[in-house]
């Protein structure tokens, strides 16, 4: 079976149900497969430089972030256009724990110097300690998503109504965070970042360290989503993004499914912050408003909404086009962007792993591979 | 001057935003309504109206100018909206959030053309002379309260608007046609209504509105490249309070958006008030999850 | 089969990575030496930091045309920062350690600027910073060429008083370098017994100004001092007139608006309001009327030459003049001989960079005219020394010795 | 079967009887058009009713104020003798009602066979849905269904790609399979041949007994088949209740329906 969405008649992801949703024998391939990947991804620090090792770490956060969205867009038909903030919370979140960490007894960050505040905000205090940044991490970006998901599907608001709702969400999101800039950085955000529990994050056995944290949290995320797509929640969702109603009058409530799809979401979203902003070395509001919220979504409508593995290919690709087209052709990027936005999302909506299901499955695919082979001799 | 001339200034202050919202959300909600589809690139059409109101000023300058512009707007951006209906929005229709996302990147591209096109800092659109003046309260206990006419003539054009849109949707042949569709797509459609050329005319009115608002938020911001943006997240939030698609819900949402930015703003600063906003929204749905105006019908999706 | 639809993607990622891991840096010239230009090309900030990598460019075009530095020719590589500061830490890691190059040219946001700075400092590199900003920072690994708020703000408020303006109403976008500066405007306005009206602020990209503009009206203040960004300046100002409150009737000193910004809003719209800079496109220098020349030559014949353009400009030549007397790129080597050369003639007048690496420069107040040049109307009494921590709201707070 | 919700006090119902249903005195007002007007039904345990009446009689409605997708206005709907008026939806059909709707609601994107394990699952609460494995007492339901309903050779493919009148199959199975103990049927026959509208009928008559079935349709032959107790709706009131055949009999009824019923054939 197919990964893809096959246009608007999904495909479903599960095996042959009536032998349980875990059909076993077919997952030792693709297990197979993901370690070879992720034993080669492993190596990279011996294969790129600095730099580029840098720039596939930042990217590879992403992609847990996009990963969240093929379980909250793809699997749960609910378009988030504010996955910035629970990326920005992420990243706050550890953030603060960086610049306190960095400070002697009794000092204050600069930025609240020069604002003219005089003690620390109660709300920093807690980040001091290095398990509460970690645990806030996950946690303050999946309380807040819980919340805000759980009053607006109770009252079965969703679909276009929920996109909308979410982005201005990332609106109020970035100017709050630029507003408050006594306690939050303002349009600064936060930077210059010395050490982490104690790593001086400047070290290469810190950036190989981080390298390996990050591919290793994309794994275990992509283990873990898999598990849970072909769980019976899984199931349970898709059916819900199929026929909400239908699923209510089956005796099941549909709102605490997607809450939890949503919150699973926004947590990753959070690791991801949290992971970019070690590897970036800053964290600020340029990262969670409008614009980079929905770029995240056009990561996954690229590799594919229902492709775990898709998504982090989106997330790559974009983003590395990204960093080769803007500063060469400024103004073409952004025509690109455009385009890459209404070409894929009108005649790809299963993205490019959408593509490479179908092409793989036409015979003249096949045909063509043979005359390609053919030749070749 | 005391308390109560900065109280009934942002009354009307909120009366004055909430014209501004309701000419930049109209022609959205309009097709929402009707086609359950979100025009991501409705702002640049507000931003489409602004720079053909500068082109307009540029051949007939002089006081009218700005009368001449707001013809020129609509039917401008009601041309580039039957483009986009015709090409990307017709082919969507069946998939409400893809056409969110499609119209993003055509926004995208619709400002990197302005910008190519006019540069990337904007053009001058000024309101005329007999605009720029303002009536101020000479006595009494609201001494000091001034009112813009630009202002007012923003107001006025809003009424203006909304007034030939009811009477078109109530008393025409076009409106009686657009109605039938709303009730029941497939019924209108199986008594033959063409309800392909409904939709096309409905969003190509939604965008030619917007570009005629683009040429009145010209009097009183930026005409830029990405003049739209800036508006169009409140106006999105008109649409979520309105609910879905009536002309009053969208007067009535964007009026609750006006004056409560308005009120709240004599408090706090506005990026606080922005949050609160949101804040205001959520909480509004756990009452009214249907928006301002419900539309109670059999006919729910099953 | 389930997987294979999954995993190709993963492939055609392993190729693009392949590419651009394979894209091995064009092998450089012996006789030319690399600098980093990196501005925002794309987003927000692209309007304004566009002009100033041309302005960059310029002076690495002119002197390459005179023979380079050190018998190298310059080669300019430029990327984007695209608005976002994660964007200018990420490109400026790969300029200085994947771009080879000497020196960066760049930055505009304070914000592009902090996150920058620990990407300068862990590569012992040397960025030419060309904005004026809030302070409160000195990096051995920053060249600061932009005002400082004492060579801008203070000058603009000394004029102010000497006018005899008695009451300040202080608007600003709501980030970092207004709210800085209204700091510092509050201390020194009380300091000296006057009013401050009051302070409000707007949104970044903000456009209804109703609200200020009722609290400015309940205020009656002499003057407003605008901390004001971008596009909301025209919201602004089209309010005010609308309100009946023209800059004829309410005078509005400016700290962001140039020239470039007085042609896109309309000079008739901002005719007559004040701004404080360290350049005006009318200065009236032979060294200026050479590089306006220039600039236009290139860019166009009405291009708009504004202060940060001539700063980024500046930086290039005093980076030129401190590799001739180090005899050096290094940039620790650069840096040490920026700092104790002499006063360079430039556009902008005699300047110097003081031993805190911010430049000593002269305060002009200029007052638009009906075609969007400013008439300088005031001007510091000499150069003045650049004080990045401003000893009435930050006392004790000094720049280690570099 | 749930025994933690609150019961309501029942005035007039007795609970110990074998009354299963009691609609009492709904009324539905959809902005002043009345859908239903002060009806009233009763259910008893395992047995079968036919609801009919000429379109806009409330049929529909009455089922969706049972089921909890419509609100009563007034009056008050008693299930198994507790009030059920005002929970919702879910709660409902935990409680044990579930409906088919007049148009296929079959989940396309699903399996023939993952529609029913939906369905058949026992437990619907979310935090239960972790977990892995399948239960095999509802894996013998599933198939026992499937075999009933005749699909079961197209357990593996998406329910979206059955034809019409499987699709109508599958979801009469889904609201089996729920184990409810009333089953509202909305046109069960819609879109089928004489041959499968027999077979429907049969497969109904077979379910009767475990279950109390409430049918809503208006093919003449297909309720001589199922051969029931009919209920007669008229703008949103009861009119006529008797067999079959002496509904058949009744002038009331044939002038409510008298030159409709072929349109209705349709509807």
């Amino acid at each position: 079976m197919d990964m893809s969405i096959h246009r608007d008649t999904p495909t479903p992801l599960t095996g042959a149900p009536l032998s349980g949703p875990m059909a076993g024998p077919r997952f030792s391939r693709p297990v197979a497969l993901s370690l070879a990947l992720v034993a080669v991804a492993a190596l990279a620090p011996w294969l790129v430089s600095a730099y580029e090792l840098n720039l596939l770490a930042r990217f590879l956060a992403m992609g847990l972030l996009a990963m969240g969205l093929v379980l909250v867009w793809g699997q749960g038909g609910v378009l988030s256009l504010g996955q910035g903030v629970f990326f920005g919370l992420g990243g706050y979140a550890i953030a603060m724990h960086m610049k306190l960490a960095a400070l002697g007894e009794g000092e204050l960050p600069d930025f609240m110097v020069w604002s003219g505040l005089d003690a620390l905000p109660w709300w920093w205090v807690p980040f001091k300690s290095p398990l509460v940044a970690i645990l806030g991490v996950m946690l303050v970006p999946g309380v807040l998503a819980a919340l805000f998901s759980w009053a607006v599907f109770r009252r079965r608001v969703g679909g276009v109504y929920f996109a909308l709702i979410t982005q201005a969400l990332a609106l109020a999101f970035a100017t709050l965070l630029v507003s408050q800039q006594p306690s939050t950085g303002g349009f600064n955000g936060l930077t210059d970042f010395q050490t982490l529990m104690g790593v001086d994050l400047g070290s290469t056995a810190a950036a190989h360290g981080l390298y390996w944290l990050t591919l290793a949290l994309v794994a275990g995320a992509f283990l873990g989503l898999r598990l849970l797509m072909n769980s019976r929640y899984g199931m349970l969702l898709r059916a819900i993004r199929d026929g909400e109603n239908r699923i209510r009058f089956l005796g099941y409530d549909p709102t605490p499914f997607k809450v939890v799809a949503f919150t699973i979401g926004a947590v990753l979203a959070g690791l991801a912050g949290a992971l970019f902003t070690l590897h970036a070395g800053v964290v600020s509001p340029a990262l969670v408003g409008v614009v980079p919220s929905i770029e995240m979504v056009i990561w996954v409508a690229v590799g594919g909404r229902n492709s775990l593995a898709g998504a982090i290919a989106g997330t790559l690709a974009v983003n590395l086009a990204k960093d080769g087209v803007s500063s060469a052709f400024p103004d073409l990027w952004l025509y690109a962007l455009g385009l890459v936005f209404v070409l894929v999302v009108t005649l790809l909506p299963g993205g490019f792993a959408g593509l490479v299901g179908d092409v793989a499955d036409t015979s003249w695919a096949k045909r063509l591979k043979s005359i390609i082979v053919g030749r070749s001799k | 001057m005391g308390e109560w001339p900065l109280i009934a200034g942002q009354i009307f202050n909120g009366f004055s935003v909430a014209s501004l919202y309701v000419l930049a959300a109209l022609g959205l909600a309009l097709s929402f309504g009707l086609m359950r589809v979100i025009n991501m690139a409705h702002g640049e059409m507000l931003m489409l109206g602004g720079y053909l109101a500068y082109l307009t000023l540029q051949v007939v300058p002089g006081p009218l100018g700005i009368l001449a512009a707001m013809p020129v707007a609509f039917l401008g951006a009601a041309a580039v909206g039957a483009v986009l209906e015709a090409t990307l929005i017709k082919r969507l229709s069946a998939r409400p959030l893809d056409t969110l996302l499609a119209t993003w990147g055509v926004s995208l591209i619709l400002q990197q053309a302005a910008r190519n096109l006019f540069g990337a800092i904007g053009v001058d659109v000024r309101a005329p002379q007999w605009l720029n003046h303002a009536y101020t309260v000479p006595s009494g206990f609201l001494e000091g309260l001034t009112i813009p006419a630009t202002r007012l003539f923003i107001l006025a054009v809003a009424f203006a608007v909304m007034g030939a849109l009811s009477l078109l949707l109530a008393r025409t042949r076009i409106g009686l046609l657009v109605r039938a569709v709303n009730q029941d797509r497939g019924m209108a459609a199986a008594t033959g209504i063409n309800v392909r050329a409904v939709d096309l005319s409905v969003f190509c009115l939604g965008t030619g509105i917007a570009g005629l608002a683009g040429v009145v938020l010209a009097l009183l911001g930026p005409v830029t490249p990405n003049v739209g943006q800036s508006y169009v997240v409140p106006a999105f939030l008109v649409v979520v309070l309105g609910g879905l698609g009536s002309l009053k819900g969208t007067a009535i949402a964007s009026l609750i958006v006006g004056l409560f930015s308005a009120l709240v703003q004599i408090l706090v600063d506005v990026s606080l008030t922005q949050v609160l906003l949101l804040l205001f929204v959520i909480g509004f749905i756990q009452f009214r999850p249907q928006g301002v105006v419900a539309v109670r019908s059999r006919a729910l999706d099953a | 089969m389930v997987m294979r639809g999954m995993y190709k993607p993963v492939g055609l990622v392993a190729l693009l990575l392949a590419a651009t891991s394979l894209s091995a840096p064009v092998a450089q010239a012996a006789d030319a030496v690399k600098v980093g230009v990196l501005q925002s090309l794309t987003g927000t900030m692209a309007i304004s930091e566009v002009t100033v990598k041309n302005a960059e460019i310029l002076a690495i075009d002119e002197i390459n045309a005179g023979g380079g530095v050190l018998g190298k020719k310059i080669e300019p590589v430029v990327e984007d920062g695209a608005s976002d500061p994660a964007i200018f830490a990420q490109k400026a890691t790969k300029l200085v350690q994947d771009g080879g190059v000497v020196t960066v040219f760049g930055g505009w946001t304070s914000a592009s600027r902090k996150a920058m700075l620990p990407v300068f400092q862990k590569l012992k590199s040397l960025l030419w910073y060309p904005v004026q900003f809030e302070g409160n920072e000195c990096s051995p690994n920053i060249m600061y060429s932009g005002a400082q708020p004492n060579q801008q703000i203070l000058p603009a408020l000394q004029w102010a008083v000497e006018k005899g303006y008695k009451s300040y109403f202080l608007i600003g976008s709501d980030y970092v370098f207004p709210r800085t500066a209204n700091l510092i405007l509050k201390k020194h306005i009380e300091s000296s017994k006057l009013k401050v009206a009051g302070e409000e602020y707007v949104p970044l990209g903000g456009t209804d100004f109703s609200a200020v503009i009722a609290k400015v009206q309940a205020a009656k203040p002499d003057i407003i001092f605008s901390t004001l960004n971008g596009d909301s300046n025209v919201s602004f100002f089209k309010q005010m007139a609308a309100a009946g409150l023209p800059s004829a009737k309410l005078p509005v000193m400016s700290f962001s608006i140039g020239e470039q910004e007085a042609v896109a809003m309309g000079p008739s719209l901002v005719e007559g309001s004040f701004a404080a800079w360290n350049y005006f496109q009318s200065l009236d220098t032979p060294a200026n009327k050479k590089f306006v020349a220039a600039y236009q030559a290139k860019f166009g014949a009405g291009a708009a030459v504004t202060d940060p353009m001539v700063h980024g400009y500046v930086d290039v030549y005093a980076w030129k003049a401190a590799v001739e007397k180090a005899g050096s790129f290094d940039p620790e080597k650069v840096r040490a001989a920026a700092v104790t050369l002499d006063y360079l003639d430039t556009a902008m007048g005699k300047v110097k960079f003081a031993a805190n690496q911010s430049l000593v420069q002269t305060g002009y107040i200029g007052q638009l005219d009906p075609t969007g040049q400013f008439k300088i109307i005031w001007q510091s009494k000499g150069t003045i020394d650049p004080d990045p921590y401003d000893p009435l709201v930050f006392p004790g707070k000094k720049c280690p010795a570099s | 079967m749930n025994a933690t919700a609150p019961a309501s006090h029942i005035g007039t119902i007795d609970p110990v009887t074998n009354l299963l249903l009691a609609v009492d005195g709904v009324t539905v007002d959809f902005d002043g058009f009345k859908a239903l007007n002060g009806f009233s039904l009763t259910l008893d345990r395992g047995t079968l009713r036919v609801l009919i009446g000429p379109n806009g009689a409330g049929k529909s409605t009455l089922c969706d104020t049972i089921i909890g997708r419509v609100r009563a206005t007034s009056g008050r709907v008693i299930f198994k003798g507790q009030d059920i008026t005002h929970l919702p939806e879910h709660e409902i059909v935990r409680r044990g009602i579930c409906r088919k709707f007049q148009t296929p609601g079959v989940l396309s994107g699903l399996s023939v066979v993952d529609n029913l394990m939906i369905a058949a699952r026992r437990d619907r609460r979310w935090w239960c849905s972790f977990r892995q494995g399948v239960d095999a007492e509802e894996k013998a339901r599933v198939a026992d269904i499937l075999e009933t309903i005749g699909l079961a050779d197209r357990a593996h493919i998406p329910a979206g790609q059955l034809a019409h009148g499987e699709k109508q199959w599958l979801e009469i199975g889904m609201v089996v399979a729920t184990r409810a103990d009333l089953l509202l049927l909305d046109e069960p026959t819609a879109g089928m041949g004489p041959a499968e509208t027999s077979q429907t009928a049969a497969l109904i008559r077979r379910l009767v007994g475990q279950h109390t079935v409430l049918v809503i349709d208006h093919d003449m032959s297909f309720l001589e088949q199922l051969d029931a107790r009919v209920t007669v709706m008229h703008q949103g009131q009861f009119l006529k209740e008797g067999s079959v055949a002496a509904i058949r009999e009744d002038a009331d009824v044939a002038a409510v329906y008298l030159g409709r019923t072929k349109e209705e054939k349709h509807g």
